[in-house]
């Protein structure tokens, strides 16, 4: 099966034609829509599922939509991180789509079911485009795409908080990306190319005095996506519209949206300006040492946060801060081991936050209850889904022998390797921060007696605690068996620094 | 206290704005980087490769077609967006504040709508049409023809234009500017060429330059239909109120 | 050498004099419909700037016709850029105004002070 | 000529921008925006830039206005101090 080697844009094109169509069969039957939804993504999944081994034979495989070759038109360009990137997005909103299916018809209104359907197919397809694409203002159009339909994902509930944190999120969000419309016209204006590899090449050889113009919009950009990154001093938005969002939205904004801003930044950073970049070397260094520290910060600024948190879902939002902070830490310093490291917590955070969110949103579906001093005993009422979120809690935290502590054992021999001791605090004190929010939780579901009864309390519905329980499992086996990816994401980090 | 931080930040945003288009290629020169790169080509050869005398038509559809679909997606995503936060209105039921309001629609207006619209409807077309010689195309068109059916539903009233674009009719072609996209790239894929490729091979010059324009006049006309409907969903579910709905249908 | 420059390109300072407008309207005014206001307006500021870079004097709108040159041709890319722009831009404007009357809705009110600041309810 | 034409636009589009930030009434601050839309356009052909001046006037001054209107009949007219 090459089909999808031989024409990657069907992994946009084959969503978009079931999320042009989920109305129209949601207008036949409205329970129609899950079931076209997880074809859709299915499907997609299937696609990207056979391109890994194209992309692993040849590192890059490129695709000229409409057969123009790059300046001239866009190119769809997947190298390792994009494919690994693809096939984490698909995995995750594959599990997370079966979780949907019972908590949609509790949570939603009827009549708003079709187009709930139709706005997770568009996120979900608008983040696959963006990582795929090697053409920077097509990158931006995807990014508006998924930023669009997740504001209104945040509020489909209509409940009171939701409403406003959705409007919090659309303000800093609608900001973020002007400053990156911003960003992307300063670039054209010194280099008149759009296509990412192309800018690289013309500002190798631009001619000097337009190097400010490149700076500042290099600076636009770090600034308008580690908003999107939701990095700690910008972050403002993130844990309300996390914690308010409905549980699956949720698990897709933590565990996917959010990680499209570091991928932008990545791509930024090394595809379109590139280590070669000579003339902004002393810029360069600073930048990168100012956001490896700002980083740095965030790991333990997030996870202070989410020790306070009375609240469930606030405490896994404000996890997630934390964690974009290790993801940008890895990639800022610039080595190979690093770069793994901060890939791995990619991946491991992305099914070990997806998991928490889900867990979080199980509870809430059977007993309404979102504070952790609510969580009482659950873990003999509710046996799979606490098992779950305790061991998500193992790769969030990073014990031996989930998939993020790998990601934090390569962060932290990658910084003894720069001799930057003071990152290996930084994570060491995030991990044990980590370790009081998520085990404290863990403690109250499965070390103390519930106090009220809670008759009838039971497990959820296999479609519910199923996807908890292999995203739970997902963190150990990559744990486990970090053989399979790291050498590719190792090949990745050292394609991207070359 | 707030104030004064925004303030700063906004002069430091400030500096940096006016420090790098202090720097930037001046305005209205010719040998400025964006001019000499990607465009001459496009300039030379847009007429012939991409089959627009208008090079904008010919950028959106055809160089950069893959940015036109994501543009109709976007905007699909809007509608859909804002139907799930406010939902559809009710055929013949549904009303907004005005309509509610005790105080008619002037024969003054009644009439100036009835002669203009028309006109406004065959202007779109035009538009939609005609965006290839020159200024225009599916998307403004679209716009166009969104407004004069909101005139319309401003003018007769939210329940009469619920009746005469229903939803059963409306809901599909929302998704119409997709749609052609997909159909005219998968025909690219069916002759082994790239997606929304729309020079087909094995064909004469002369067909194979006609299909080309009718692929892309499919397009154009499925972007203005869909623009057009999506603006008027969006403008029926932000009319409608809910305390002025009506219990039976208004004949 | 700077400053000529810089009044050259006149076009290029009233988009950065409108871009900061919009961003003070979105970060300081409290009413939510004016801060949409700010952002459309910060918006068009962008389109402005891309658009004036493509600018040639003297020249001509990019429809080929005889007897033109395309040496004086503006450039087509930055208007081709910005028409996507425009899209997203009333797209986002539509989604923030449903989410203003679902606010409405819920607060009874447009301002932000009685809106953000509000401690959670759950 | 044309320089004075467009900065002299560029002048009314800071005014007319700053006006609808000002006005308290928000009705009036939508309508001046959309004049602000129309100026807009009118600039752009100055920049020969026909296609968006046609879509700036329809979306612009024409969709986004109706979108703005529509949300202050439903919501608020005035905004408070």
């Amino acid at each position: 099966m090459s089909l999808s080697a031989t024409h990657p844009v069907l992994l946009v094109a084959v969503p978009l034609f079931f999320a042009a169509l989920c109305p129209v069969v949601g207008m036949w039957k409205r329970a129609a829509c899950f079931y076209w939804a997880l074809a859709g993504v299915a499907v997609t999944g299937f696609l990207t599922w056979t391109l890994i081994g194209k992309v692993t034979a040849s590192h890059a495989l490129t695709y000229n939509v409409g057969g123009w070759r790059p300046p001239f038109g866009i190119q769809i360009r997947i190298d390792y991180l994009g494919v690994f990137m693809a096939c984490t997005i698909t995995g995750v909103s594959m599990l997370v789509l079966v979780y949907c299916h019972r908590y949609a018809t509790h949570d939603l209104k009827p009549e708003r079911i079709p187009y709930f359907y139709t706005l997770f197919l568009l996120i979900f397809l608008a983040m696959i485009g963006f990582s795929i694409t090697g053409d920077i203002f097509n990158m931006f159009v995807f990014m508006e795409i998924f930023s669009i339909t997740s504001y209104a994902l945040v509020a489909i509930t209509g409940q009171k908080a939701a409403v406003r944190a959705a409007f919090k999120y659309l303000l800093m969000g609608a900001t973020s990306s002007l400053t990156i419309l911003l960003a992307i016209s300063f670039l054209y204006s010194v280099t008149g190319s759009l296509n990412m590899p192309d800018i690289s090449a013309r500002l190798g050889s631009m001619r000097s005095t337009y190097l400010p113009v490149a700076a500042v919009a290099l600076a636009f950009f770090v600034v308008g996506f580690t908003v999107k990154a939701a990095l700690f001093p910008l972050h403002g938005w993130l844990p309300d519209a996390h914690s308010m969002a409905p549980s699956p939205v949720s698990a897709i904004l933590s565990a996917l949206v959010i990680k499209m801003g570091v991928f932008g930044i990545l791509r930024i950073f090394f595809t379109v300006f590139g280590r070669s970049f000579s003339g902004l070397s002393a810029s360069w260094g600073t930048l990168l040492s100012v956001l490896s520290w700002v980083a740095a910060i965030a790991i333990v600024a997030g996870a202070a946060l989410a020790v306070f948190q009375k609240d469930l879902k606030y405490m896994i939002a404000y996890s997630s801060v934390s964690h974009i902070g290790y993801i940008l830490l890895g990639i800022c310093m610039l080595s190979p081991r690093g770069m793994t490291g901060g890939f791995y917590n990619l991946l491991a955070h992305a099914l070990g936050k997806a998991c928490l969110f889900l867990v979080a949103g199980a509870f809430i579906y059977k007993l309404g209850v979102r504070r952790i001093s609510d969580l009482k005993g659950l873990g003999r009422k509710m046996p799979v889904t606490a098992g779950a979120f305790a061991l998500a809690s193992l790769s969030i935290v990073g014990i031996p022998p989930s998939a993020g502590f790998v990601a934090k054992f390569y962060l932290v021999w990658g910084s003894l390797q720069k001799g930057q001791y003071a990152f290996v605090v930084f994570i060491l004190l995030g991990s044990l921060l980590a370790a009081v929010y998520c085990f404290r939780v863990v403690y109250y579901l499965f070390f103390t007696a519930s106090d009220g009864p809670a008759p009838g309390v039971d497990e959820v519905p296999v479609t519910m605690w199923a996807p908890c329980a292999l995203l739970a499992l997902g963190t150990l086996f990559f744990g486990l068996y970090s053989g399979l990816i790291i050498p590719s994401l190792q090949t990745a980090a050292r394609l991207l620094l070359r | 206290m707030k104030k004064a931080l925004v303030l700063m930040a906004l002069a430091l945003i400030a500096v940096v704005f006016i420090y790098a288009i202090g720097k930037m290629p001046p305005m209205n020169g010719k040998d400025t980087p964006d001019k000499t790169h990607v465009v001459p080509r496009y300039l030379e050869k847009g007429e012939e490769e991409a089959g627009a005398r208008n090079i904008i038509t010919g950028i959106i559809l055809n160089y950069r077609g893959y940015d036109t679909m994501g543009e109709t997606t976007v905007i699909f995503s809007a509608l859909a967006a804002v139907i799930a936060l406010l939902d559809r209105e009710k055929r013949r039921r549904s009303r907004s504040s005005v309509d509610a309001s005790k105080v008619e629609t002037s024969t003054v207006v009644r009439t100036v709508a009835r002669f203009v619209l028309p006109v406004v409807v065959l202007f779109a077309v035009y538009t939609i049409l005609h965006g290839e010689p020159s200024a225009g195309g599916g998307f403004q068109g679209g716009a166009i023809i969104g407004a004069s059916i909101i005139i319309f539903a401003l003018v007769w009233g939210l329940p009469e234009a619920t009746d005469r674009m229903p939803l059963g009719a409306r809901l599909p072609l929302e998704s119409s500017a997709m749609l052609a996209f997909l159909a005219m790239g998968v025909i690219g894929l069916a002759y082994g060429v790239h997606f929304l490729t729309f020079i087909l091979p094995g064909l004469s010059a002369g067909v194979a330059e006609t299909v080309r324009s009718l692929m892309l006049t499919v397009i154009e006309a499925g972007i203005g239909v869909g623009g057009g409907i999506i603006f008027v969903s969006i403008v029926f579910a932000m009319m409608r109120e809910d305390r002025y709905e009506l219990q039976q249908d208004r004949k | 050498m700077s400053f000529s420059r810089i009044v050259n390109n006149f076009n290029y300072v009233f988009s950065a004099l409108l871009f900061l407008m919009g961003l003070y309207t979105v970060a300081v005014k409290p009413n939510l419909i004016k801060k949409l206001i700010g952002l459309n307006i910060m918006e068009t500021s962008v389109f402005l700037l891309i658009v004036s870079l493509g600018m040639v004097g003297g020249g001509e709108a990019p429809i080929v016709e005889a007897g033109v040159k395309t040496a004086n041709i503006v450039n087509p890319i930055p208007q081709a850029l910005i028409l996507t722009g425009i899209v997203v831009a009333v797209s986002t404007t539509a989604v923030a105004l449903s989410l203003c009357i679902r606010i409405h809705q819920k607060y009874g009110t447009l301002e932000a002070g009685a809106i953000l600041g509000r401690e959670v309810d759950v | 000529m044309s320089t004075a034409l467009s900065v002299i636009l560029l002048l009314f589009l800071v005014t007319t921008a700053a006006v609808a930030i000002k006005l308290k009434d928000l009705l009036a601050a939508v309508i001046v925006f959309s004049a602000y839309s129309l100026m807009m356009a009118i600039l752009w052909t100055q920049l020969r830039a026909p296609d968006l001046a046609l879509t700036e006037a329809a979306v612009g001054a024409g969709i986004t206005t109706v979108l703005f209107v529509v949300t202050i009949f439903k919501t608020a007219r005035r905004e408070d101090d």
